[in-house]
């Protein structure tokens, strides 16, 4: 089984390595990349992934304020967010907007794999960094 | 009295605006370290695990994937340096003012294009070193301005010791300031003037602005009392 | 009068203090990049060039450069953070001040051990941005005077809503001011009280400080200007 993979972030070095990455393991397949939001929708609308990976911080529209939008139009489409904020109130607010699973972008590559691997399967995922506050 | 009241509602209003504009500066390196410097950090990252699972699998090309992580890391210490050298140049410290300066306006000249020399053979460093960052502050605005306002193709900075007094001037062959400006400046216009104003009050100094339709010259004038005292001993000695 | 020029002189100096904490800060941030950081960056770097001459030679401890340049730059990375919130918490622009308050005060209570917490429930962020920096920084402040002068083993921050107007109050279970210390506070003391109360001043508000051998509770208060205006429009209705 291949989990189908989504990646949004706004800078582009993240995004090329991310993808990069994701790419040398066999059961992920990466269906498209964007650096808004707004594109990741429309992207995800047509792609159907069953993982998103989406940035905080980003111009026009945050992640945390995509999560609903995600959720709304794509209710199969599982949340992870990816981000740099390492403090609860961070993971809190995206579980509040419907996010499964949060990480930290400088987490080794075998977390940010499991964590698209537990999400994809239902569950919940949040990084080794700040899961212990939850 | 009432122009005391006046006096003592401008410095209110300038506290409120350093207030404001240290926490605007703090809101901006803030988000140049973590959207920009951070990110790209994050990036080489991610170069350098795909490197090393390309190695651990045995394939030939994880000498490519570490090249991209060691270019994307250049990029970043370029990012980092540029950032410090912006808050507060390593140059005033280790080499001192003339340096600084001269560092300084070669930067501004390689970016705006406007030919500035710097004149401070005349200059014995002896100042405290707070005095000499303001000076240094002093220019750094004045040159902002120069950019910003004055349409000059070069200008010239000159530091210079008198009796153990230290000048500075920042003169440029632009247009001068508007009409309304000059008058501006020293009420509800900007912030630089102003500061470099208090800056030199700090330590007892002045700053003069003389501004013709050939161009504008800034005399920041600190009195003995910023250079070392060490030194002042000597010289009375 | 001579009361007015005192006022005035107090003025002068205080604005003289704080351009002189802004330039600390600026020094401190660029050491920090300086010595820090970019330090951290360049050692990552030789990690990653060893790394990639390992792998083009086929060496076969390759695998292991390439983790180790890995680890300098988690170290990197985790150093920027930690400069970018100590300058500014994104928390405050991406959760709203609540959240922000929350993140300061378990970081506080893990650092010193001084129980602290947050009841912000009946309070709707309707602020303007820079209002929420300014009640922001003076609990940031707030708490740095508990950790230094309080000797409290608690304390709470409240933030509520009366009327459109903001209040927040900070209280401790410490010792209070030392008798001499009120006054000195707003006279020639530290600078922070002094820097809570502009920045307050800055909204049209006011900071209260009252300090009993049981406690100290400041007490800030924003007017309804400080919130933003579409919502007052709203309340009005
Ligand atoms: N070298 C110059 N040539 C022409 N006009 C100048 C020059 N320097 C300053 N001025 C005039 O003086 C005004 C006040 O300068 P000041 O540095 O105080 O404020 P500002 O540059 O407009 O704003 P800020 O410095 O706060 O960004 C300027 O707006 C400009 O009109
Ligand atoms: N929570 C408190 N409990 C007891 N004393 C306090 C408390 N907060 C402030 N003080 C007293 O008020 C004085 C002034 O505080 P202020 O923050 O203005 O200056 P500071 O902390 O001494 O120096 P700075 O803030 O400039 O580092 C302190 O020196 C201390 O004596
Ligand atoms: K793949
Ligand atoms: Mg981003
Ligand atoms: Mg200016
Ligand atoms: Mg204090």
């Amino acid at each position: 089984m291949t989990i189908r993979v989504l990646l949004i972030d706004n800078h582009p070095l993240v995004l090329e390595g991310l993808e990069a990455l994701l790419r040398t393991f066999e059961h992920i397949e990466v269906v498209g990349t964007a650096g808004t939001a707004r594109a990741g929708l429309e992207r995800a609308v047509q792609a159907r992934p069953d993982v998103v990976l989406m940035d905080i911080n980003m111009p026009q529209m945050s992640g945390i304020e995509a999560i609903e939008l995600f959720r709304e139009n794509l209710p199969q489409t599982k949340i992870l967010m990816l981000s740099m904020h390492d403090s609860r109130e961070y993971i809190s607010t995206s579980v509040l907007h419907g996010a499964s699973g949060y990480i930290l972008k400088d987490v080794s590559t075998d977390e940010i794999v499991s964590a698209i691997e537990a999400v994809a399967a239902g569950g919940t995922y949040f990084s080794s960094g700040v899961s212990d506050v939850l | 009295l009432r122009e005391r009241r006046m006096a003592d509602g401008k410095l209110k209003e300038l506290t409120k605006r350093i207030i404001g504009a240290q926490e605007q500066e703090r809101a901006r390196l803030a988000r140049e370290l973590h959207d920009g410097i951070s990110q790209n950090l994050v990036g080489v990252r991610y170069a350098i695990d795909l490197a090393s699972r390309k190695v651990k699998s045995g394939s030939n090309d994880a000498a490519q994937a570490i090249d991209k992580g060691a270019d994307a890391l250049n990029g970043a210490i370029k990012e980092v340096r540029r950032l410090s050298h912006d808050l507060r140049p390593r140059a005033l410290d280790d080499l001192g003012l003339s340096a600084a300066l001269q560092a300084l306006l070669s930067d501004f000249t390689e970016r705006t294009g406007i030919a500035m020399s710097l004149d401070a053979a005349p200059f014995r460093d002896t100042l405290k070193p707070e005095a000499a960052t303001a000076l240094y502050r002093v220019a750094q605005e004045a040159l902002h301005n120069i950019e910003k306002h004055s349409g000059a193709s070069r200008g010239e900075i000159k530091v210079w010791t008198v009796a153990g007094r230290v000048r500075m001037t920042v003169s440029d062959n632009g247009h001068g300031f508007e009409k309304s400006a000059k008058r501006s400046a020293t009420s509800e216009g900007g912030l630089g003037i102003r500061n470099m104003q208090e800056r030199m009050a700090h330590f007892g100094g002045v700053l003069l602005i003389r501004s013709a339709d050939d161009g504008t010259t800034l005399t920041a004038m600190l009195p003995r009392s910023a250079s070392l005292t060490a030194i002042r001993t000597k010289d009375a000695a």
